[in-house]
């Protein structure tokens, strides 16, 4: 069920198709550590597989969460950043995930506007829904593979942050 | 012995030269041991740029291959760069041209909507245009900036002194609401307004829900706008340790219902969370990123 | 951020087998040599075991280490554990991270065989990630919170009165709340309580004496530590452990408990006759009236809906113990810790197998009231339409429960209910025929299977279907059909019919927890913080749950609940303080410009606005950080999850990316 | 040497913005001369699509930082035009008023910064020099220009790209104490003012460069905005002459786009504006201080009235052509601008509270015209019913004189073809002869550029 396996399956863009042949997505999830974390625990513990270079970093909320953190990911060549929290009304901090898809509507939108569209995706679930993380994960997997890799990767903007 | 000062103009309004100018009386006694030995508006200095310029106040932004150019013929004479103003500093309203494609636009303008017969971009010695509006930065070392659209004259007249007195000088931490009178409710405000809406005398603007961008802005112009009732609108660029004055500005509106917002198209979102500094935002170097590849 | 430069240790655990099967774990150690500021790395088997932490110990001697990196397990199993050890070692708890290779690397990819050497790649991200992290973290203080020997309980059923008396045997003084006029919830209406027959009043035990002499020997009320308030809600709520601030609204009881002799006079005059709510209907009460016979506190209370103020009963009143213009009462309270009590309704399955439409069909704690002893019937079996002894009584099990048009939860003491009133039944109407319509029989614990076979001796008959239909017939009888699974349909007609109706969470419980900032679950019970092992605490320090409120239970399991939550309550009271950590958010009040965003999205209310600036309460605060993407000035950081701290963990995460690339 | 050479001369200096003049010489004669304006495009037309209009009085004034008011208040009176809202007669006072305070400040530094120091300080023309000569002279000029940036900042709360211009009026009155302090300064300003005519005046008559038909004068038609034949920078009509001063044509600035037309050229990012009708060539118009002087026919002021007919007295012509005139020109209006300014002042229904009503956003088409210190300006927008911009035009004062600009400096370039071929220094010298006629129409071509986009919304 490993999506990676799949990815012989699925056609890139033609360009670079060499590099593309290799091209395994970096994916950056953040999760929160009450529920999302949790799930991917979860999923962990009993064994089930999505792709490996699905990696997380762990914040308290998904409130927590900076647009700018996001940016950061790309500009450090992440292919999609993935961003999970708790299910509605269930927010371990009461309404932390809310303001979280708030701030990533409105990210995505702008990255949409400058190219990186469907790079970025948000999901609420509980600490026992490992399933949907995995789900998440791997279709989202998939999807970054559909769009091929970060434009960004190997350029350095000349512009350092902070 | 006397201090070389050079100014330049890049894409720009003049106005940073104005706020100059500005600083009234005092500019005779900052410039007495000063030499000015490239200035436009100011002497008949013409090119070539003259050698070993202590001082360089560049104004506007970087928006030709000439403004390039020019750029860098400066930073070799000159020992100490100051991207002077906003748009020299973090792009400026310019800026606000990278939410399209400016080659396109060109184009678009000589080709289709030209009344006269000659159907090209303007070619003879003219400068060719960038595909981005640049600031200073992003072209040569800058040493220093002097934020606001324009700089505070006060400001411009403290900083050269500083300099002239061989230390180097300091722009305020705080942002725009330490400067600011109007007083702020503790409660954040139910709506968006817009500014052609009559607001309330004495409360603070971002209160009664005018887009207000003191908070996110450097300080140092003394509150000009919202003395009188307008909101801010960023033109000092981020004060301190704001990463990103739209981006910052738009997360800390998560805190109304400002659904509206989410449908704002690009241009106008630019436009109003990061009017001076679209050219600078994270988002932006991002998408230079994305040319460039 | 780090002043000085940080000497890491990195430990990577091959977890027996479980990471090491997977992961190439010395390959990932020998890679976090190459690390910045790395000066040590190595593996162990079983790194969580004592001699793995002495062995971190020993090279934070030896190496001078001022940051470790763990990479086993999930944080959340053994973070809090190396916490300890490096503080041991005299290092900062905070100065440690935790990277997670086994849930996340080894066991999410051990079915990935072809890929393990990428899995082994992963875990030197995570643990680069790390890495890049550590350097950048900072020593976290600690501060205590004062927490006076206060308790606030609310809700005075057998959880809330076993969490009273517990807590105020134990030297506490405790604000005791009960939204109706008298104590003892709900287990007042039981009559008697199965397993021990005793009477539903009588319970809980203390010191072994029977609640009945509790109550009405007014102990509770007696108390000098237990402060009692009848009538009354928790109307407003604020602050943090050690600090609770509450506004208690009382509805005015028209009776002063204390001059009131319990003379009846008033009851006698006053001319106003409603149904009694306690006994469902089954007689009639004054406006003026005990709740129930037992009722504790013992004075009447005046039900102001319907009370016409005639004044009669003032005349009558010998003591002039009555007041018709008495007004409603606030208090404020302040209380070091609190706890929820609030119990459990009994679903109105309205519009289901005829309920509410005929008069026959009733709920189990309807059919209690008509059997307890203390009754309008006396104990008398009878049936609603006529008042008659019913030949046939069927019971329908999982009324509302374990189904998904209402509630998913079993209810769990619905098939003990139906038991206990079969047995009874047939114990006194020998020929009165008993059939119980289940969808599986629930029977767990000490002393319950007794019933099981109780009734399968006496004849009760058990039939395992759904029913799908009841109508009524002319006699007021009912006939129940069931569609069998071969097309068939089976038709029962009985004479009474009684539904073991769910148990749901009580009525207001969500417009509480939301007073009171607590999660409920999504049947609208109050979530624990752990299901398994904090099954009393909340994700609020010094809030603990007990009873039905939190999910069904029976009355055993509320009073030791009520007795769990009280104890878990006293260890900070009885501390006198509490420990918090200083991983909260910080306002550098420098660039603070007052916008009152953090103070407005704060779940916690840990922000106050203070001379122009906001302020943190590290007690309040959780943590959660939403404050700090808010903030337009980023003047408020989250310690330990400082923007500096993620940003360094991304590029640390993705340090290779164009290497990797190549 | 029959090899062609190009040769340039930049920055031109002493002037708003980057331009640069070329020749191109085969065999020692000049068979191309051309002013280029270099100034880099900005787009600002197509960036303001999309922003509400209401914002839009604050960033269009961004097109340029030396008439940035006049931007400011075409760019209200288009949204103003656009929503149907006519502003309270307080906020079109105190919009006069910022108009002025902007003239003197523009005119001033025109006058005292740039263009005076080829006449008094020729071998080191720039302002410094004539600080170091005639100090007083140069703190008065100064202190002149900061009466009129104290004007803006006092009506406009910034003295540069003024903030206080919304549809419906203004954001607020004139503070009391705004007041006295400008009270204060008036007088001096006057005197100053009176003085810079004089000046001119003597120095039309006697120096060398400078002097009067010491440039080609191009008969050209005028372009201004007068208010029933009164000289008015604020609003009025659109008026039309010809060469020989007749009123061609008088029209409403809404129906500006049936008269004007643009051309453009290769080798200039500037557009040339033209009377439609009469085609580039004889439709070539100019407009500014000299324009509105030939154009109104009185000037609100009597002291300015005064400098002015002995202006026309002293040419003997109406209109008058000689580039000269312009310097002139400005000092009278620089004179008036003060005087006007100081009766408004003094005007006390200024701080009333009624400087603003509400209005409500609405789809439209509207234009705003006034007069910048450099000539008319025209800013025309459309906007959805949201008041959100959709289209942009605007025509800039400075490119409607630069045909009739590079016309002369291509006569006197041919006349000083020689020197100009020399080495540096005598080529500079050469060149110093041209850039006063360049000066005396105060270009302003931070403004001007930026046009290169609108083109596309006709």
């Amino acid at each position: 069920m490993s999506k990676v396996k799949s990815k012989p399956k699925t056609k890139p863009a033609k360009a670079l198709a060499k590099s593309l042949l290799t091209f395994k997505p970096r994916i950056v999830s953040f999760c929160c550590h009450y529920c999302s974390y949790g799930a991917a625990d979860l999923a962990g513990t009993s064994k089930m597989s999505y792709p490996i270079n699905v990696e997380i970093i762990r914040v308290p909320c998904s409130g927590r969460v900076d647009p700018l953190h996001v940016l950061r990911a790309f500009k450090e060549g992440a292919d999609g950043v993935m961003i999970t929290g708790c299910l509605k009304d269930q927010c371990h901090f009461v309404s932390g995930n809310i303001y979280a898809e708030k701030r990533m509507q409105k990210l995505a939108k702008e990255l949409e506007a400058i190219g990186l569209g469907g790079r970025l995706v948000f999901e609420l679930m509980s600490a026992g829904m490992a399933s949907k993380w995995v789900e998440t994960a791997s279709s989202f997997y998939d999807q970054i593979l559909k769009l091929g890799p970060n434009p960004l990767k190997r350029v350095k903007t000349g512009v350092k942050s902070e | 012995m006397t201090v070389r000062i050079a100014t330049m103009g890049m894409a720009g309004c003049s106005g940073c030269h104005i706020a100059l100018l500005d600083t009234g009386v005092e500019l005779l006694n900052l410039l007495k041991d000063v030499e000015l030995v490239y200035s436009y508006p100011i002497v008949d200095a013409k090119n070539p740029i003259p050698p070993n310029i202590d001082v360089a106040l560049i104004e506007g932004s970087i928006r030709t291959n000439h403004d390039k150019e020019m750029a860098k013929a400066m930073r070799k004479q000159a020992k100490f760069v100051i991207a002077f103003g906003a748009c020299s500093a973090h792009g400026g309203v310019n800026g606000l041209a990278n939410t399209f494609d400016a080659q396109e636009g060109v184009e678009y303008v000589y080709h289709k909507t030209l009344l006269m017969a000659q159907k090209q971009v303007p070619s003879e010695h003219v400068p060719q245009i960038l595909p981005e509006n640049l600031r200073l930065s992003d072209v040569v070392k800058v040493d220093f900036i002097i934020p606001g659209c324009p700089p505070h004259p006060d400001e411009i007249a403290q900083i050269i002194t500083t300099l002239l007195a061989g230390e180097t000088p300091k722009l305020s931490s705080k942002s725009i609401c330490d400067e600011c009178p109007l007083e702020r409710l503790t409660e954040p405000p139910k709506q968006l307004r817009r500014i052609h809406e009559i607001p309330e005398q004495g409360i603070c603007l971002l209160s009664q829900g005018f887009l207000c961008m003191g908070p996110a802005t450097r300080a140092g112009c003394g509150a000009e706008c919202t003395r009188r009732l307008m909101p801010c609108t960023g033109c000092r660029g981020p004060s301190e340790t704001v990463w990103d004055q739209g981006i910052v500005m738009l997360d800390a509106l998560a805190a109304m219902e400002k659904d509206e917002i989410t449908n704002f198209k690009l241009s106008r979102l630019a436009g109003t969370f990061a009017r001076y500094t679209y050219a600078s935002s994270k988002l932006d170097n991002l998408r230079k990123g994305l040319k460039k590849k | 951020m780090t002043n000085e430069d940080p000497r890491i240790g990195v430990f990577v655990c091959k977890c027996g087998t479980n990471i090491a099967k997977v992961v190439d774990v010395p390959e990932v150690a020998e890679y976090a040599k190459s690390l910045p500021n790395v000066v040590y790395a190595g593996w162990q088997i079983f790194t969580c075991s004592e001699e793995g932490q002495n062995i971190i110990k020993r090279h934070i001697k030896k190496h001078k280490l001022s940051r470790v990196i763990v990479a086993s397990c999930s944080p959340k199993l053994h973070e809090p554990t190396f916490r300890r050890t490096v503080m041991e070692a005299g290092i900062n708890p905070f100065y440690f991270e935790m990277v997670n290779i086994r849930e996340q690397v080894s066991w999410a990819h051990m079915k990935q065989k072809d890929e393990y050497a990428e899995a082994t790649e992963k875990a030197k991200d995570l643990v680069r990630a790390g890495v890049y992290r550590a350097a950048r973290l900072e020593s976290i203080g600690a501060t205590t919170q004062k927490v006076p020997p206060v308790c606030m309980v609310i809700g005075a059923g057998i959880a809330g009165i076993a969490a009273t008396t517990l807590l105020a045997d134990n030297g506490y003084e405790v604000h005791l709340v009960e939204r109706s006029p008298a104590l003892g919830g709900k287990s007042a209406q039981l009559g008697f309580v199965f397993m021990t027959d005793t009477c539903g009043v009588c319970v809980p035990p203390r010191h072994g004496e029977m609640a009945r002499k509790c109550l009405s020997k007014r102990v509770i009320l007696n108390d000098p530590k237990i402060h009692v308030y009848t009538q009354t809600e928790v109307k407003q709520f604020s602050g943090y452990i050690g600090n609770f601030q509450a506004r208690l609204h009382s509805q005015p009881r028209g009776v002063d408990i204390e001059t009131c002799t319990l003379c009846g006079k008033c009851m006698e005059v006053c001319p106003v006759e409603v149904p009694n709510e306690h006994d469902f209907g089954l007689a009639n009460r004054k406006a003026v009236y005990y709740p129930f016979p037992q009722a504790v506190p013992r004075a009447p209370v005046i039900d102001f809906d319907s009370c016409t103020k005639c004044g009669k009963c003032e005349h009558a009143c010998p003591v002039n113990a009555i007041n018709l213009d008495e007004k409603f009462k606030e208090a404020d309270i302040t209380v070091g810790t609190v706890i929820v009590a609030t119990g459990f309704d009994v679903f109105k399955p309205e519009g289901l197998y005829g309920y509410g439409e005929y008069p026959n069909v009733i709920t189990q704690l309807m059919l209690a009231r008509i059997l307890d002893p203390m009754s309008p019937t006396d104990g008398q079996l009878l049936r609603i339409s006529d008042r008659k002894l019913p030949k046939r009584v069927g019971m329908i099990q999982c009324v509302g429960s374990r189904d998904p048009n209402y509630y998913s939860h079993c209810s769990r003491v619905c098939c003990q209910v139906a038991m206990k009133h079969a047995v009874y039944i047939k114990e006194h109407w020998p020929e009165t025929e008993v059939t119980i319509f289940y969808k599986d029989i629930r029977l767990q614990g000490k002393e319950y299977e007794r019933y099981y076979l109780d009734a399968q001796r006496l004849g009760v008959k058990f039939y395992r279907a759904d029913i799908a239909e009841v109508e009524e017939d002319s006699g007021k009888s009912l006939k129940l059909t069931v569609d069998h699974h071969n097309g068939t349909k089976e038709s029962f007609p009985v004479d009474l019919l009684v539904l073991s109706a769910a148990m749901i969470p009580a009525k207001g419980a969500k417009e509480l927890a939301r007073t009171l900032n607590l999660e409920v679950d999504l049947d609208g019970f109050f979530r624990e913080y752990h299901l398994k092992l904090a099954p009393v605490d909340t994700t609020t320090d010094g809030i603990y749950l007990a009873g039905a409120c939190s999910s069904p239970r029976d009355i055993a399991e509320a009073s030791f609940m009520g007795a769990a939550a009280a104890s878990h309550a006293a260890i900070p009271m009885s501390k006198g303080e509490v420990e918090v950590d200083l991983a909260k958010s910080i306002v550098d009040e420098s660039l603070c410009i007052g916008c009152a965003n953090c103070y407005a999205v704060c779940p916690y209310s840990a922000i106050y606005m203070e001379g122009g600036v906001a302020k943190v309460i590290e007690v309040a605060c959780k943590g959660c950080g939403i404050c700090v993407v808010e903030c337009p000035a980023e003047a408020i950081q989250l310690r330990h999850y400082r923007d500096k701290q993620i940003f360094y963990q991304i590029e640390g995460l993705l340090a290779n990316v164009g290497a990797s690339k190549k | 040497m029959s090899n062609p050479k190009h040769i340039e001369f930049e920055p031109m200096t002493r002037l708003e913005g980057h331009a640069k003049i070329s020749l191109d010489v085969t065999g020692g004669k000049l068979n191309k001369c051309h002013f280029h304006i270099i100034e880099s495009p900005r787009l600002f037309e197509r960036f303001m699509e999309g922003i509400p209009a209401e914002e839009a009085p604050q960033l269009s004034e961004r097109i340029c930082g030396i008439c940035s008011v006049a931007h400011h208040l075409g760019s209200v009176k288009a949204v103003e035009a656009a929503w149907g809202v006519t502003p309270p007669e307080q906020a079109v006072k105190l919009r006069h008023l910022e108009n002025f305070g902007e003239f003197i400040h523009s005119h001033t530094l025109s006058q005292v910064y740039l263009a005076l120091p080829d006449f008094l300080t020729p071998e080191t023309p720039n302002v410094l020099a004539v600080a170091a000569k005639d100090p007083t002279l140069a703190k008065k000029g100064i202190e002149l220009r900061m009466f009129g940036q104290n004007i803006i900042k006092a009506v406009g709360g910034r003295m540069i790209h003024p903030c206080t211009a919304v549809p419906g009026g203004m954001a607020g009155p004139l503070l009391e104490e705004e007041r006295t302090k400008l009270a204060k300064q008036a007088p001096k300003a006057l005197t100053t003012a009176r003085a810079i005519a004089k000046l001119y005046f003597k120095l039309a008559k006697q120096k060398d460069i400078g002097r009067v038909g010491y440039y080609l004068s191009d008969p050209t038609h005028y372009l201004a905005l007068h208010n029933k034949d009164v000289h008015d920078i604020y609003e009025g009509t659109l008026r039309f002459i010809t060469p020989t001063g007749k009123t061609l044509h008088d029209f409403k600035p809404a129906d500006y786009a049936q008269y004007i037309a643009e051309n453009a050229m290769p080798y200039t990012t500037v557009k040339y504006p033209f009377i439609k009708e009469q085609g580039p060539e004889k439709g070539n118009y100019r407009v500014g201080p000299l324009a509105r002087l030939n154009v109104a026919r009185k000037i609100a002021s009597e002291e300015a009235q005064g400098f002015a007919d002995e202006l026309f007295e002293f040419f003997g012509t109406r209109p008058i052509h000689d580039p000269i005139a312009y310097n002139l020109a400005r000092s009278i209006e620089l004179l008036s601008t003060v005087e006007q300014a100081i009766t408004l002042i003094e005007d006390s229904s200024l701080q009333e509270d009624n400087h603003r009503i509400p209005v409500e956003p609405r789809a439209g088409e509207g234009v705003g015209v006034v007069e910048a210190p450099r000539g008319t300006l025209f800013h025309n927008y459309w906007t959805n019913e949201d008041g959100i911009i959709t289209k942009v035009n605007c025509v800039i004062a400075t490119g409607q004189n630069v045909r009739t600009i590079e016309h002369a400096v291509q006569a006197k370039a041919q006349e000083l073809l020689p020197d100009l071929l020399k080495p540096r220094p005598e080529s500079l010298n050469a060149l110093a002869k041209i850039e006063p006629l360049i000066r005396a129409y105060d270009p302003c071509i931070s403004c001007s550029v930026h046009m290169i986009e609108l083109i596309k919304d006709y």
